[in-house]
């Protein structure tokens, strides 16, 4: 941001646009106050926060890529290849299931960082591949077959507390930290976005950028990976074809609405989450209202629309 | 002192760089043209195995099949092509496909102009809405298109009953346009060519198709040399929201209904099919012959498979998804032998 | 290694058990003849046989489904049999089959994507004079002549039987909730009129408070359960259009802190797991939609070959589970 | 005949141009000077329709005139060559040549076969011979900069407007250039020149108007306007002040030290069609110019030797350790520093702020267990900021938002923080105004006469002279010359260049 001081109407175009997110989230929890019954309630809150943990994870992966001027389709395959190995590996307890499912995640992130940094793939068809293959492949582990999972540890995992507060929204906060310091306070944060800004001007200034582009893909597929397993603990079962589908549209959507301008070079960790929790409330209320999904669609699509238009990058040369 | 000039022979003497150049030129022109053709390479060789290993696929039947399933894609893909030349992407035309089917089929029982009108109406509407909002608004086309995918998806169900209910086709004539053929190829395969023609001149020579190049190219450049960037942005965005819900109408002809479960993950195979084809994702290069190309490689893969019978569902995206990695490493590589030479 | 690894519950049921039965055919109700339909006779054995799937073999349904008419053409020695599968691409199915036409299949088995749509398909088919089975969904077209007969559940009547359950569950009073189906699905259309129709006539005192789609899928199940359970806190039943929603809501009732049998729930298909949610109390019902469809589907198709006539409609007999049959009944359960 | 009155500009937080007035006159070469950022590129992006004046008016031949956009401008008959240059680079010469104006024939289609034909003769003219079917890309800059002026000189203009056309062309197409100023000039075709290189402007131009920071400071005969003065009046300093520098800021003496070992060893490096067996040493404290006309290959041999260029053979050396196929990781690693030539596309990070692109390079160094520090990335830009004397309203502002000049010096500053024993620098004052160019030229000497060896590449030969110490001359790849202490002069530099070009 510019510090300089330009006593403009500028300046408020610019909170606003900043800020836009958090404004309609605000609007729309007072609707609901309003006029949903039982909205205003701990239970309520916390069936959101569950709800919207993995795609808030896995959107916190899709920010980092979407920084480098990139974009991940691949993220619902790898939850879903992540779902198909835990039943594979859950006899030998919860770490190496979780081990099993968290390689997945790296494997697919390589070869998609791969595909875009040594190959030099345009991101949406370097990881299209995956999104259509990924999947197959984890149907074809599964044979198909939904596992049901009844791993206590698991299942803490998923549908436990601690200190009155879902497991789950305590792994989600977490990684939003842990995603958040490293954007801000580490080497690979700042070179992420260096890349997303200008790659030609990083690759010249010596930085490893491909080193860098690799990691950024493993650490989102990994994200993913971890949210696939999340949502397997939650759903106490492991169905290949169906965990995390379409879940990269709701991701981008949820990073974009955010705040993150698709163009790369800027992050925002929580524009992402806060975006990730608008549309979750959006959602939220057109079913707490008995709505129909054409209702649902087109009502999401206008305010995708909205969020995005305040949000959007004024140009500035 | 003298110079030091004489002191050093250059080596290789300049004829030979020169000489050099033109070797690396011709090289240029062929990889150029391979990269350019591609698509269309790695077509022919899998049709000639596929003539080889599969009787059946040599039929005239099923080149007929083959063709009258892609006419509806072809014409997206069609679409798309102009899309991403501007450097532009868009995620509605498979939701655009599916409200224009059923709109189509909806609108036939008042004959045959009204089964095109509305689908072409409605669907070129949103293809404006669309293009202004991108041209105007500096929204990325990914997301404004995303937002459409949703909009024409809710459209499409609040239609339709939530998609309970199909509109079957009254009109006889639209239904004929769907199975009815000419010289024993369907209609619609001559319509889809005929377009895809149309589009070619448009495209290559045309003062439009020269635009929709530099804008892609760049878009800044074509500004201040002139181009109404932002009209041919909004043609764009039209032309693909028109074509899409074509293909949804033409769709529709041929299954005689308006289908309401049609049309997901179609946006991405339409993409699949203009990158496979050659044309650049960040726009400014590329040709629709590529596009054809493209479309029927996907179309052929999908037939293959089917040949071998009793490929597991599960394995037959395994092996889409691998080879669409492959096609698409191969054209990279391409590309760069290019760059670099 | 998996967590079963070692107690090796049973994967495939024997395949006897569960059989589909035809219900015993009105008297009156149109048949169809090779002759009124038109082509010849032939041995099943030796003929080119193509089978259309139309979702992925990810679901034990589908599974079911598939593996049935395997066995049975393996069964029957048929060894020219072609399967395909759609991905739940309505296009791709109409061009899988329009395929096996093409390649000379002389009887189509087709387990439809939509009910609507088949024009192209019989247009070709009735050229060559291909008999068509559809299993599972019914066409909406004229049997006997655009394709031989339909073999499958009565989708309305499996709503309406769950419609009586969920009465009984509910003591015919309270407040009902519907996991809709995937929208624009008409297996959703019937199952939703079947069931609504059945509760307005026999227990006009339950209410439905709610419906929302959960794509028959349980992930979905559940999160609309989580979200129908803070709006409507009193909600007394549940009916989840497939087994896969009902038990994403059970996992939900449990989240909530619900106990087994505070809320009633009802569904449709019969998968296994949800029979085991019967066995452990959470589940009140379950009607059956039988997926075994190969057997009757070979044998209807040796019959009209063989010259004798075939029904135009076989509705199939559907199980149910309840409290009373659930435990016996588990291990036929697919 | 064009004219502006108090027209103003404002950008968010940059008040671009503040109530300009001025007027061209039919037949005359008007120049307009003035700082990076005084607003020259702004004014003319508001008479040709790019952008909307926020108050003030626009009259064209004696009418109220307004632009909507370049191509309302085009039609009434001005045409412009914008600052970078403006082309489709992905299309080809001819296409990008008739864009908009393409040759049809009776069905409306294009005309291809004539478009390349017209397309032929009219660039000949303008010394261009490279296949019009060529993608316009693959041209060397300067013939791509031709390609602009035949474009814009095509069409039946009453007004020529060129801002900066000459910043990448070499001395034969600077004066193909001034040979269509004349023609124009002589066909009573206005002109509006913009050009940081003082020599020309008296070469070509009647008329002249200075901007400082938007505002109109002076205008009037270029005759009348003595060098110096209009150097003060462009800076806004004293006379005196702008007397005691030279034409560039170099001190000309030798700091090289001839008996060290060199620190840079380049040998043999060729690849494919563009370099061919360049070698060359830099030794601690020297400044080796590189010397050339465009497309000698001058901007690959120094990619190269940073690893961004590849090479099928030929080594580099630093300190006398091999790099091994140089990376540019491992070049930076090894110490060398290269500024490239394109400032915008390979140099700056404009999203990001001057703390971040002084500080990207070295962050390892700044940093613990991967923790970037805050206050030891502050004493690194605080110091280099003061060094180099960068202008920016804090360290926070973004570096899109700053003059050419100082994008310059953040650029710099970024390469000295890595404490490189080798600087390669591209054109390192290309596009910059006369003040920065003096900072940055002192600067370079300063870092010289520290110890560090310097390869400098300028197309700018006085510049060249000037600063380097010893001029390695290449042409279409090869060294072709190597001018040493009393040779490096103008004059032995043109002389090399062309009997390179007879042999
Ligand atoms: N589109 C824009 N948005 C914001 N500020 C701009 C924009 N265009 C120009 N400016 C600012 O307006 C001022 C004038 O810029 P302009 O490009 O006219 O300078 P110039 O005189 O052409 O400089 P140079 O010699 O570097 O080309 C500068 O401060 C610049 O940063
Ligand atoms: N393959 C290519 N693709 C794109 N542009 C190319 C290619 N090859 C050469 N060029 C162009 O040729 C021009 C001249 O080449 P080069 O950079 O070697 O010149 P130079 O001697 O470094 O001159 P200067 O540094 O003064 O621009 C480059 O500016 C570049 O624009
Ligand atoms: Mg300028
Ligand atoms: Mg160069």
């Amino acid at each position: 941001m510019t510090t300089q001081v330009a006593a403009r109407p500028a300046v408020n175009l610019k909170g606003l646009s900043q800020y836009g997110v958090y404004l309609a989230i605000l609007l729309l929890v007072l609707y609901n106050i309003f006029f949903t019954p039982y909205f205003l309630t701990w239970s309520n809150l916390r069936i959101q926060l569950i709800q919207v943990a993995p795609i808030v994870i896995v959107a916190l992966g899709m920010a980092l890529v979407i920084g480098t001027e990139g974009i991940d389709l691949s993220v619902g395959s790898v939850m879903a290849l992540a779902a198909a190995l835990i039943p594979l590996y859950l006899g030998y307890g919860v770490v190496a299931a979780i081990i099993a499912s968290v390689l997945a995640g790296v494997a697919v992130g390589f070869i998609n960082g791969v595909l875009v940094a040594r190959v030099g793939l345009q991101p949406i068809v370097a990881t299209l591949a995956l999104f259509v293959g990924g999947r197959g492949l984890a149907v074809v582990i599964t044979h198909g077959q939904l596992k049901d999972v009844r791993n206590p540890d698991l299942i803490y995992l998923g549908s436990g507390d601690l200190l009155g507060i879902p497991v789950l929204v305590w792994v989600a906060a977490a990684l939003v930290l842990v995603v958040a310091f490293l954007v801000r306070r580490t080497v690979f944060g700042r070179r992420l976005l260096a890349i997303g800004g200008n790659r030609p001007a990083t690759e010249l200034a010596g930085l490893p950028v491909k080193r860098v582009l690799i990691t950024v893909y493993i650490v989102c597929a990994v994200l993913a990976s971890i949210a696939g397993l999340l949502s397997v603990a939650r759903i106490q079962s492991s169905d290949a074809s169906a965990v995390g589908l379409l879940i990269e549209l709701s991701a981008i959507t949820a990073v974009v609405v955010g705040g993150t301008p698709l163009t790369g070079g800027r992050v925002r960790v929580l524009g992402t989450v806060a975006g990730a929790l608008l549309m979750q409330l959006v959602i939220a209320t057109m079913i707490k209202h008995n709505l129909q999904p054409s209702t649902t669609e087109m009502v999401q699509a206008v305010i995708i629309l909205i969020a995005v238009y305040v949000a959007r990058e004024r140009k500035t040369r | 002192m003298t110079m030091g000039i004489a002191a050093k022979t250059p080596t290789p003497p300049p004829e030979q760089a020169a000489a050099d150049v033109r070797k690396a030129e011709r090289t240029d022109r062929i990889v150029g043209t391979v990269q350019r053709q591609g698509a269309l390479a790695v077509l022919v060789v899998v049709v000639l195995i596929a003539l080889a290993a599969f009787p059946n696929f040599r039929s005239f039947d099923n080149t007929g099949t083959i063709l009258v399933a892609a006419a509806p894609p072809m014409l997206i893909a069609l679409g798309m092509t102009f899309v991403i030349l501007t450097g532009g992407i868009d995620l509605s035309v498979g939701s655009l496909y599916v409200l224009g089917g059923v709109l189509a089929a909806w609108a036939s029982q008042y004959g045959f102009v009204a089964a095109f009108a509305a689908p072409l109406l409605v669907c070129g509407a949103i293809g404006v809405a669309n293009g202004l909002l991108i041209a105007y608004t500096r929204m990325a086309p990914f997301i404004v298109t995303l937002a459409a995918l949703l909009g024409a998806r809710g459209l499409m169900r609040a239609i339709s009953s939530e998609g309970s209910e199909t509109f079957l086709v009254k009109s006889d004539a639209f239904r004929r346009l769907g199975n009815g053929s000419f010289l024993d190829i369907g209609y619609q395969v001559w319509l889809v060519v005929a377009l895809v023609v149309l589009g070619m001149v448009l495209l290559a020579r045309t003062r439009f198709g020269h635009a929709v190049y530099a804008v892609g190219g760049s878009a800044d450049a074509a500004a201040l040399m002139g181009i109404a960037v932002h009209r041919t942005k909004v043609w764009v965005y039209v032309m693909s929201g028109l074509l899409a819900g074509l293909a949804g109408a033409i769709n529709a002809a041929k299954l005689g209904s308006g289908v309401t479960v049609l049309g997901t993950g179609m946006e991405l195979d339409a993409i699949a099919a203009v990158v496979i084809g050659g044309t650049l994702l960040t726009g400014g290069a590329g040709t629709i012959a590529g596009t054809i190309a493209g479309v029927l490689l996907l179309g052929v893969i999908q037939n293959l498979i089917n040949q071998v019978g009793n490929v597991n569902s599960n394995w037959q995206q395994v092996i889409s998804g691998t080879f669409l990695a492959l096609v698409v490493v191969a054209q990279t590589y391409l590309v760069k032998l290019r760059r670099v030479s | 290694k998996s967590e079963d690894d070692g107690s090796k519950t049973g994967s495939a049921a024997p395949a006897s058990a569960g059989a589909q039965v035809a219900a015993s055919a009105s008297a009156g109700a149109a048949t169809c003849t090779i002759d009124q339909f038109g082509g010849t006779k032939l041995d099943l054995k030796t003929a080119k046989v193509g089978f259309s799937q139309s979702e992925k073999e990810a679901n034990p349904f589908r599974i079911a489904e598939t593996q049935s008419i395997k066995d049975e053409a393996a069964k029957l020695g048929i060894t020219n049999l072609t399967t395909t599968n759609a991905n739940s691409q309505f296009n791709k199915q109409i061009s899988d089959v329009e395929q096996m036409i093409d390649s000379g299949v002389q009887l189509l088995v087709i387990a439809p994507l939509n009910s609507d749509g088949w024009d192209s398909v019989f247009a070709k088919a009735s050229a060559k004079k291909v008999p068509i089975i559809t299993i599972d969904r019914k066409i909406n077209a004229t049997p006997c002549k655009d394709y031989l007969t339909f073999i499958g559940s009565d989708f309305a009547e499996q709503g309406k039987r769950a419609a009586d359950e969920m009465a009984k569950a509910m003591g015919n009073k309270g407040k009902v909730a519907i996991l809709l189906g995937a929208p624009g699905n008409n297996v959703t259309t019937l199952r939703t009129s079947g069931f609504k129709d059945e509760i307005a006539k026999v227990a006009p005192e339950i209410k439905i408070v709610f419906e929302q789609t959960g794509n028959f899928a349980r992930e979905d199940g559940q999160k609309v359960t989580e979200q129908l359970l803070q709006s409507n806190p009193d909600i007394n039943g549940i009916y989840g259009e497939n087994d896969e929603m009902a038990l994403g809501a059970i996992t939900a009732l449990k989240g909530a802190g619900k106990k087994a049998g505070d809320v009633k729930v009802v569904s449709i298909d019969g998968t296994k797991g949800a029979v085991q949610a019967i066995v452990d109390g959470w589940a009140s019902a379950v009607v059956e939609s039988n997926p075994r469809f190969g057997p009757l589907s070979f044998a209807t198709a040796q019959s009209f070959f063989g010259g004798e006539p075939v029904g135009e409609d076989i509705i199939i007999q559907d199980r149910q589970y309840g409290t009373d049959n659930a435990k016996a009944d588990l291990a036929s359960a697919y | 005949m064009l004219e502006v009155i108090d027209v103003s500009k404002t950008f968010p937080g940059v008040r671009a141009l503040d109530h300009v007035s001025f007027t061209l006159n039919q037949g005359e070469v008007h120049a307009l000077v003035g700082e990076n950022g005084a607003g020259k590129s702004t004014l003319i992006k508001v008479l040709t329709g790019v952008y909307q004046p926020d108050d003030g008016e626009l009259r064209y031949q004696q009418q109220k005139a307004q632009f909507g956009t370049p191509m309302d401008a085009q039609h009434a008959g001005i045409s412009t060559i914008y600052q970078e240059v403006n082309l489709v680079p992905l299309m080809s010469v001819a296409h990008n040549l008739f864009l908009g104006r393409e040759p049809r024939n009776r069905l409306g289609l294009l005309d291809e076969g004539r478009m390349h034909r017209e397309a032929r003769e009219i660039l000949a003219g303008y010394g261009v011979t490279a296949d019009v079917r060529r993608q316009l890309g693959t041209l060397a800059l300067g013939e791509q900069q031709m390609v602009a002026l035949a474009r814009a000189v095509m069409i039946d203009a009453k007004v020529v407007i060129m801002d900066e056309p000459t910043s990448s062309l070499e001395p034969r197409e600077v004066a193909t250039l001034f040979g269509v100023i004349r023609d124009l000039h002589s066909r009573g075709i206005g002109i509006i020149y913009v050009s940081h290189r003082l020599d020309e402007l008296y070469q070509i131009c009647d008329a002249v108007t200075i901007l400082r920071d938007g505002k109109v400071v002076h205008t009037g005969k270029l005759t009348d306007l003595e060098r110096i003065r209009l150097v003060s009046l462009m800076l806004g300093r004293e006379m005196s002040e702008v007397r005691r520098e030279g034409a560039t800021a170099f001190s000309g003496a030798a700091t090289g030290d001839t008996g060290a070992a060199p620190v840079l060893r380049a040998s043999g490096l060729t690849s494919r069609t563009k370099l061919h067996d360049i070698s060359f040493e830099v030794r601690p404290g020297e400044v080796v110019g590189l010397g050339g006309l465009l497309g000698a290959g001058r901007s690959e041999t120094i990619k190269a030797i940073g690893g961004a260029y590849p090479l099928d053979s030929g080594d580099v050396q630093v300190n006398g350790v091999d790099l091994k196929k140089p990376t540019t990781v491992r070049a930076v690693k090894a110490g060398i520093a290269v500024q490239p030539e394109d400032r915008k596309a390979e140099g700056i990070i404009a999203g990001l702020s001057v703390r971040e692109n002084i500080a990207l390079a070295v962050l390892p160094q700044l940093s613990r267990l991967g923790l970037v520090s805050d206050s030891k990335i502050d004493a690194i830009v605080e110091k280099y900021m003061t060094r180099l004397r960068i202008k920016a309203s804090s360290p926070d502002q973004l570096v899109g938002d700053l003059s050419g000049g100082n994008q310059q010096k953040v650029l710099l500053a970024r390469l000295l923080a890595t404490g490189p024993k080798v600087l390669l620098l591209d054109e390192p004052t290309r596009g910059i105004d006369v003040g920065a160019k003096a900072e940055v030229q002192s600067l370079i000497d300063e870092l010289a006469a520290e110890g560090l060896g310097v390869v400098l590449v300028s197309s700018d030969a006085e510049e060249l002279i000037e600063g380097a110490d010893r001029v390695v001359v290449l042409r279409d790849g090869v060294v072709v010359g190597v001018l040493t202490g009393a040779e490096v002069t103008t004059e032995d530099l043109m002389a090399t260049i062309a009997a390179g070009g007879n042999a």
